[in-house]
């Protein structure tokens, strides 16, 4: 319930939300689980295993129990939820209600569920597992549900620079900042609180003589202040990478805006200021909601004026949990015992102390109602409904770790401090360090920025209490003792692990799953460590501990993968003739990042084979006009481009003639094909080098790392001209008329024969036209600068159609090229050589070029190899991905002789067709065979024969 | 001490107090027959098939850290057997038959679970690629099935198959792919060797191996000199500068491959789904957790963690092929020491030194392998004769050309798989 | 991680392209025999600790030798393969 | 008669505004690539009357593009000293101004774009998301970006949404 006069929310400004149906009032600066507390709701969620119901331990991104849904978002931590009008939160892992957990059976069969259980069982009969053992298992485990719809909020991702990156706004951190940005570092300042100020905003202590939280609120403003310094707050930071990179989600909170940010901060040196985090203790039935950390219940009374119980009780080992006693005592809130396991222990509480006391039992299923306490003085049932429990402090130093480096046992804190260096430019000060009193963390800051190069400030006074505890891990006695509240680990699980010789301390934790829930053992690593170390015998030193591993806060894959929603998984690259190929209602398909059309329909054609035949029949028979300017283009001049490209190519281009085009054939250095495409000379030392549309980039690199890394003494300069010009194929019987109805000056073929290049205008623009051919039709390629495409690409159409010719796409493209045996990356898909493809012979052993030596391995050739061939069906179509055998071969893999790779109806030659390879396929052109189809249940005989399906002496490309 | 469901009971009313160790812990002895350097998944199963398999006993498998504390322990657990080529295809279906049989044969539950594997392809060239693969699986004997986009549409309905932009053509089903505990695997192979005598020494990392006129004669550890006959080496991550102790240079490059996992949810992915256009594969644990993975990070590393742009890419590949998943949060990442050969195939062969093995290169694939590994590479240490359906992975392929085993068909080369 | 383009500066992993180990600078003449080749080609010291290898800055097209430790991802050095400035 | 019609890659979208932010086109009659053969510069910069820029720079319509390489902005350059590449048509250029700018695009470029590290006149080869790009400053409230022309339109959608995820925030 609401404490008046206490806190920092808004009480003028009430907000109205719901958990589980019901209707709750909060107000502006709470969170959830502040606002549920202040409502009297204790048990907001179960736990994993056992489905024991849980409460808000925390008040923090570490809380293991209280994980709710907000709307259709899962998982969230209520402790870190800001309360905001009309919130719907609903709690997770029960049926059918939260009070009435069907699975909370689970809890009464704990005995048979011990650590590792399944792996024990289970086993018989073996086809049980996927059908009934597994799913029921699954069912029981998770915690929250997806919608299963698909995201529908917004993300963003974002870069920032800074010269220092200060991670955490408490006492560290902002003074640390205060001592940058006076000083005029850069400085970006985060905080995953959605105030600045960390503990000082919960404790009553004074800084600089006035209360900490106006303090915090004096520093705010005069950092806002400054231009040089950055502050987010609801930004956590994530994750520690290389060469001071870091990775931050923040949670907007601005209706409209993104739901989150993903930052990737690059910072010259950064402070982690991140504070440390209270641990539980560990004794029987430590679970019941109303069981808390003993900070938390000082942060819900100072910063949100919560009560958490009516009459509390604390329980630790440090003076620390004192003041939980005295603030809740001072705001007028009963304390029902004050116990300290040290027997020693000052209690200086207006309450029942018990020192050297211990809570050996709790009792109330829904809530906590007594615990029971045995002392010096004997055993006592005290009631209470809230138990602020400290175990002392773990500095929160995860990010420290994040390139593996463990951290070291601190003998006085009774816990792990960071390793100095273990992330190269950043510090952990103050709290994380194992500083415990706020004096040493503003000192810690402050110092952590001079050494930086900001200069000397005046600290304020503050708390200089020194910590005190003496470590205490868990109370003997019978019931389970929780240690990893979500997971449902206890002292029995990991002392079973040890009995059964899973003494590593990761051997433990998979064992068990101890800190392998949401969070992450924010909470329960230490305490684990500590028994799993007394089990074994051992020091907790010995015994190590697990790796804290990136990200420091669960991060949704949504704001991770920001952007990639829907299309913008990858650029994508529109031709020049896209408009006007989309309004001829064209399908496109991706190739690489481009778009192309798959086939042009005609009004009356049914299916995509109607269109593409008659495309196919119309390049044969008139014209096609076809956008290549996705093939990659590169222009390439220099003194030394003929001796570059002999290099790089398998054959040779220093003996080409200016104004001529070769075909070639570009090897990996692995002595396996890279690619292919054509080459003009354009002039006496410039060549325009084309490749396949898919391989572009990748040629353009290894081009570039050939001239700078193999080739460092040539002159020679390349650069991609893939974009600058619109190209188009024109090719048919009548393309020579079509363009000259087109050009500015007319060509003719002893001009530019098969394989020449000219350069022409079309309308007074320049253009570049090569006479070359994919389809094996007398045909053209030409260029204009990509301004002009859209309207040269109507043009070519107008005028194409005039003459009883169209548009063609990859369909046709692909049956045209197949006809004439041309190969793609269907065929040099990576692991075909030179000689598969019947290319061998290009490699010329006059020079040397990337790929020569390689190729020549004795694997690389021979009759042992998959060989390029034709094959033709008498009947029935040839499934491409089929494999081949021989007519009575069994269909097993030791007898599979090859695979198709492009396949085809002609409707040139009126048959099936398709490309393949064969065991030595060359040597068996005439003889029949099958292929095989297992998946689409197709069997096929097929002839043998040359790739090249039509007109073998190639009189149509000269014509 | 046999585990079963009565046994689970007993120990339950019992108060769980008659479980044994899994393994002993022993003192290394001063001799053995093998010494096998590496207790993780494939030398705990090497060792457990010498045992098994040839009655091998005088064994030790020495590790450097925990057992099963390298790949096998951080890895995304998918077991399948959807190999292409010839020297991985039979091999992989060797290790797929012993996965179905490892749970009655370890006495342990490994929670193999053939929940079904389905590689998504995005144009007609992929579908192609991918018939000529499940043909290839089905001749090997194993399973496969063609679904068109419809089919997928039935089995995977939250995929986004309207605002995409790789559209998604069909999938290849492999019915008996799925996952496995990745520990578990360890841990049964460890306490089957175990209890059939070999020795298995944590804690232990080998300094040197000692070879005598070309053969070998033991290693060299953190706790002691070890004579052994034989020496098998199966250091995924580390075999380059395992290898190097012997004076053996091999074709591997170190490279790290990251792995998430979500916080726990309810079920709601059955399948082990893999996405054609953006190196993204994805299942859920039994826990509730989505595991999932990209590629590689790309560069040589020996750091096991990765870096922010390719946890980026696997993150949004995942956002533009199942935009359900947006919601689920990221809790954990790591990342695993991959040993790189050119063709992204392995090598399990004798070296050029007598009495000294090598089982290495298993790339990204490693986990699937554990069973089939360890029973060939036991099949060569015992025998000195390759194992059938592994006798392809062989050291000189490189060198000769002969038998590259190249699925993602990039090249022989590294950086490229 | 983040590596220096000798031209452009310090960029994001991210702007970068990874060929592998600098062993790709020194080619083998075509007729160096199978053993130097499969040495260039297959063959690596794969060290743990400082290796040098070689990284193209896409955006840009320059390669760039970077000498780094692989158990740290620390760069102690990056150099031009090519002066081309 | 035949007639060629030029064509901008962004059609008709530019110009356009989001919130305080300016989207245009950039055109320039000419690009032109010079890349100036081995140990040529000081000739080419005597061929072309300035001095070359040096890298991460752009000067007097002229843009570093690469090592040894630049980009001329309508000038008529005619030297054997470089190769020169005509690349009018290969980029599509758009402008981002406002004092939004830099925030826009830190949502999308990887590199360090505030003034004291990048002021007017600096230009990088980097990423804009997925794309390789040239980015540029030429005031201090505005950025040229520059990739290639069939990228015109994923530049154009994800500025924009960039600039519309900010302004939601200052809503």
């Amino acid at each position: 319930m609401r404490v008046a006069d206490k806190g920092r929310i808004d009480r003028g400004r009430p907000v109205s939300f719901t958990f589980d149906g019901r209707r709750f009032s909060g107000f502006q600066g709470d969170t959830i689980a502040s606002a549920l507390l202040a409502n009297g709701v204790r048990t907001v969620g179960r736990s994993f295993k056992y489905h024991r119901p849980r409460g808000i331990l925390t008040a923090g991104s570490e809380e293991p129990n209280a994980l709710i849904t907000i709307g259709d978002d899962p998982n969230q931590r209520a402790t870190m939820v800001e309360l905001s009008e009309g919130l719907r939160a609903t709690s997770q892992n029960n049926w059918p209600s939260l009070r009435y957990d069907l699975l909370s059976v689970n809890d009464a069969l704990a005995p048979f569920l011990s650590a590792g259980f399944y792996y024990k069982t289970f086993m018989w009969p073996r086809s049980f597992w996927e059908k009934l053992y597994e799913p029921v298992i699954r069912r029981a485990a998770g915690l929250g549900a997806l919608s299963g719809a698909s995201n529908s909020d917004p993300y963003e991702k974002a870069y920032a620079f800074c010269d220092l990156l200060i991670i955490g706004a408490g006492p560290t951190g902002l003074m640390a900042a205060l001592s940058a940005g006076r000083s005029g570092l850069d400085v970006i300042l985060c905080d995953e609180d959605f105030a600045l100020g960390g503990r000082l905003l919960s404790e009553t202590e004074t800084v600089g003589g006035q209360a900490g939280a106006d303090w915090v609120h004096a520093a705010e403003a005069e950092l806002a202040s400054l231009s040089n310094v950055r502050i987010m707050t609801r930004t956590t930071v994530t994750g520690a990478y290389d060469q001071g990179t870091y990775g931050a989600l923040e949670r907007v909170a601005i209706p409209g805006a993104p739901l989150a940010c993903f930052w990737r901060i690059v910072a010259k040196n950064a402070i982690l200021g991140a504070g440390a985090l209270e641990r539980p203790i560990a004794f029987p039935n430590n679970d019941r909601p109303g069981i808390m950390m003993a900070s938390a219940v000082r942060s819900y009374l100072n910063r949100y004026g919560v009560a958490t119980g009516q009459s509390v009780s604390v329980f630790g080992n440090n003076d620390g949990a004192h003041q939980t006693a005295r603030d809740l005592i001072a705001a007028g809130v009963d304390v029902a015992a004050v116990i300290d396991t040290r027997a020693d222990a000052a209690i200086e509480v207006d309450a029942p102390t018990y020192s050297g006391g211990q809570v050996v039992a709790t009792s109330g299923r829904h809530g906590l109602q007594g615990i029971t306490v045995e002392h010096s003085g004997g055993r006592r049932q005290i009631r209470t409904d809230c138990l602020a429990m400290s175990g002392g402090w773990n500095p929160t130093l995860h990010l420290t770790c994040h390139m593996n480096t463990r951290p070291q046992w601190s003998e006085s804190i009774a816990s792990f401090v960071p390793r100095s260096g273990a992330i190269p430019g950043l510090v952990a000060v103050g709290a994380c360090d194992g500083v415990m009193d706020t004096a040493g963390c503003l000192k810690a800051g402050m110092e952590a920025a001079v050494a930086l190069g900001a200069s000397p400030q005046s600290l304020p006074e503050a708390d200089a209490a020194s910590y005190a505890l003496t470590p205490f891990w868990m109370v003997e006695g019978k019931g389970r003792k929780w240690i990893d509240f979500q997971n449902d680990v206890h002292v029995k699980d990991i002392k079973l692990a040890a009995q059964e010789n899973f003494r590593s301390v990761e051997h433990m934790k998979r064992y068990t799953t101890q800190g392998m829930a949401t969070d992450q053992g924010k909470s329960s690593n230490v305490v684990a460590l500590a028994v799993l170390a007394d089990a074994t015998g051992r020091g907790i030193p010995e015994t190590g501990t697990t790796t804290f591993r990136p990200p420091f806060v669960p991060v949704p894959i949504a704001a991770m993968g920001a952007g990639a929603q829907g299309h913008g998984f990858a650029p994508k690259r529109l031709t020049t003739s896209h408009g006007a190929t989309v309004a001829r209602g064209a399908p496109v398909i991706e190739a690489g990042l481009w778009y192309r059309p798959s086939y042009f329909p005609q009004p009356g054609e049914t299916t995509w084979r109607q269109s593409c035949d008659r495309e196919v029949r119309m390049v044969r028979n008139a014209v096609g006009i076809c956008d290549v300017s996705t093939l990659g283009k590169i222009d390439v001049q220099g003194p030394d481009a003929a001796a570059f490209l002999d290099f790089v190519y398998a054959n040779t281009f220093s003996t080409l003639k200016e104004a001529r085009v070769r075909y070639g054939l570009m090897l990996r250095e692995d002595g396996h094909v890279m690619d292919d495409g054509t080459v003009a000379r354009i002039g006496a030392n410039q060549y325009v080098v084309t490749t396949t549309t898919a391989a572009a980039g990748q040629v353009m690199t290894h081009l570039e790392f050939v001239r700078q890394a193999l080739c460092p003494a040539m002159d020679v300069q390349f650069t991609s001209v893939t974009e600058q010009w619109a190209q188009f194929a024109v090719a048919g019987p009548k393309a020579r008329t079509l363009l000259n109805s087109l050009l500015d000056q007319p060509i003719d073929n002893e001009g530019l024969p098969y394989m020449g290049f000219a350069p022409v205008s079309v309308a007074g623009v320049d253009a570049r036209l090569f006479r070359i051919s994919f389809s094996g039709e007398h045909a053209y390629e030409i260029a204009v600068p990509a301004r002009f495409g859209a309207t040269l690409f109507r043009v070519l159409l107008a005028q194409a159609e005039s003459m009883g010719g169209g548009p063609y796409g990859m369909e046709a493209l692909n049956v045209l090229r197949i006809e004439k045996g041309f190969i793609t990356h269907a065929e040099i898909h990576g692991r075909t050589t030179a000689f598969d493809i019947g290319m061998d012979r290009m490699i010329s052993l006059k020079k040397d070029c990337i790929g020569q030596a390689a190729a020549q391995r004795p694997g690389l050739t021979g009759a042992d190899r998959d060989q390029l061939v034709g094959l033709r069906a008498a009947d029935g179509a040839i499934p491409a991905g089929g494999h081949v055998f021989a007519q009575r071969a069994e269909h097993i893999r030791i007898n599979s002789a090859g695979y198709v790779t492009s396949t085809a109806y002609s409707p040139t030659l009126d048959q099936n067709i398709a490309l393949g390879f064969l065991k030595d396929g060359r040597a068996r052109h005439g003889e029949t065979i099958v292929v095989v189809d297992h998946l689409r249940g197709i069997r096929t005989e097929v002839e043998v024969c040359d790739p090249v399906f039509f007109d073998p002496e190639g009189g149509r490309l000269r014509g | 001490m046999g585990f079963s469901g009565f046994q689970v009971i007993k120990e339950a009313l019992l108060g769980q107090k008659g479980w044994a160790p899994m393994w002993r812990d022993p003192e290394p002895k001063a001799e053995y027959d093998i010494v096998i350097i590496g207790g993780g998944g494939h030398g705990l199963a090497t060792a457990f098939y010498l045992a098994k398999e040839h009655g091998l006993t005088n064994i030790a498998v020495l590790e450097k850290g925990y057992l099963g504390g390298g790949n096998v322990g951080r890895n995304t657990t998918i077991v399948r057997a959807n190999y292409m080529l010839p020297g991985n295809s039979e091999f992989y279906s060797h290790s797929l038959k012993l996965w179905e049989g490892m749970e009655q044969e370890l006495n342990y539950n490994v929670m193999h679970s053939q929940r079904g594997l389905i590689n998504l392809f995005h144009s007609d060239g992929q579908r192609d690629a991918f018939v000529r693969r499940g043909n290839a699986m089905i001749n090997q004997g194993d399973d496969a099935v063609l679904l068109d986009t419809d089919s997928v549409r039935d089995l995977l309905p939250y995929l986004d198959f309207e605002n995409v932009r790789f559209p998604i053509y069909g999938g290849l089903l492999h019915p008996r792919g799925g996952t496995a505990r990745h520990d578990a695997v360890a841990w049964g192979y460890a306490r089957g060797a175990d209890q059939r005598g070999v020795d298995l020494i944590q804690n232990c990392e080998v300094t040197s191996i000692d070879v005598t006129a070309g053969r070998v004669t033991g290693v060299q550890t953190t706790r002691g000199a070890i004579r052994a006959k034989k020496v098998a080496m199966v250091t995924a991550g580390r075999s380059g500068r395992v290898a190097a102790m012997a004076g053996i240079r091999l074709p591997i490059e170190s490279h790290i491959l990251q792995a998430f996992v979500t916080e726990g949810l309810k079920p709601c992915i059955d399948h082990v789904i893999s996405f054609g256009m953006g190196h993204f594969y994805i299942s859920q644990s039994d826990k509730g957790g989505l595991v999932f993975g990209g590629d590689l990070d790309f560069y040589a590393s020996y750091a096991a963690r990765g870096n922010l742009p390719m946890k980026e890419h696997v993150m949004e590949a995942a956002m533009t092929l199942m935009p359900m998943i947006g919601k689920a949060r990221v809790l954990r990442s790591w990342g695993g020491i991959m040993d790189m050969t050119p063709d992204g195939s392995p090598i399990i062969d004798k070296t050029g030194i007598e009495g000294l093995y090598l089982d290495c290169g298993w790339c990204y694939g490693g986990f699937k392998a554990v069973p089939g590994s360890g029973f060939s590479f036991a099949h060569l240490i015992a025998t000195d004769r390759h194992h059938e359906p592994a006798a392809k992975f062989r050291l000189d392929r490189f060198k000769t050309g002969v038998g590259l085993m190249d699925e993602e068909s990039t090249g022989s080369q590294h950086n490229l798989h | 991680m983040r590596i220096s383009c000798p031209y452009c500066g310090e960029r994001d992993r991210r702007e970068f392209y990874y060929l592998g180990d600098a062993v790709y600078l020194d080619r083998p003449d075509r007729d160096a025999g199978a053993v130097a080749w499969d040495d260039y080609l297959h063959n690596r010291d794969n060290p743990a600790g400082i290796t040098t290898d070689l990284w193209q800055h896409t955006p840009c097209g320059a390669w760039v030798k970077v000498t780094r430790d692989t158990t740290t991802h620390a760069i102690s050095a990056t150099a031009p393969v090519r002066d081309m400035s | 008669m035949v007639k060629l019609i030029p064509q901008s890659p962004f059609g008709d979208a530019l110009p356009c505004s989001i919130d305080t932010a300016t989207l245009q086109e950039v055109t320039y009659g000419s690009i032109t690539w010079v890349a100036p053969f081995a140990g040529r510069q000081v000739a080419v910069e005597q061929a072309i009357g300035q001095k070359l820029p040096e890298p991460n720079r752009s000067v007097n319509d002229m843009l570093w593009v690469g090592p040894g390489q630049y980009l001329a902005f309508d000038k008529e350059i005619t030297t054997d000293q470089a190769a020169l590449t005509d690349q009018s048509d290969a980029f599509a250029i758009l402008s981002v101004q406002g004092s939004s700018a830099e925030a826009i695009l830190a949502r999308l470029v990887p590199i360090d774009l505030r003034s004291a590290s990048f002021g007017v006149g600096h230009t990088a080869r980097t990423l804009i998301n997925h794309m390789a790009a040239s980015v540029t400053r030429t005031a201090e409230d505005a950025f040229e970006l520059m990739v290639m022309r069939s990228m015109a339109g994923t530049l154009l959608e994800e500025v924009s949404e960039a600039a519309k995820h900010l302004s939601a925030r200052d809503a």
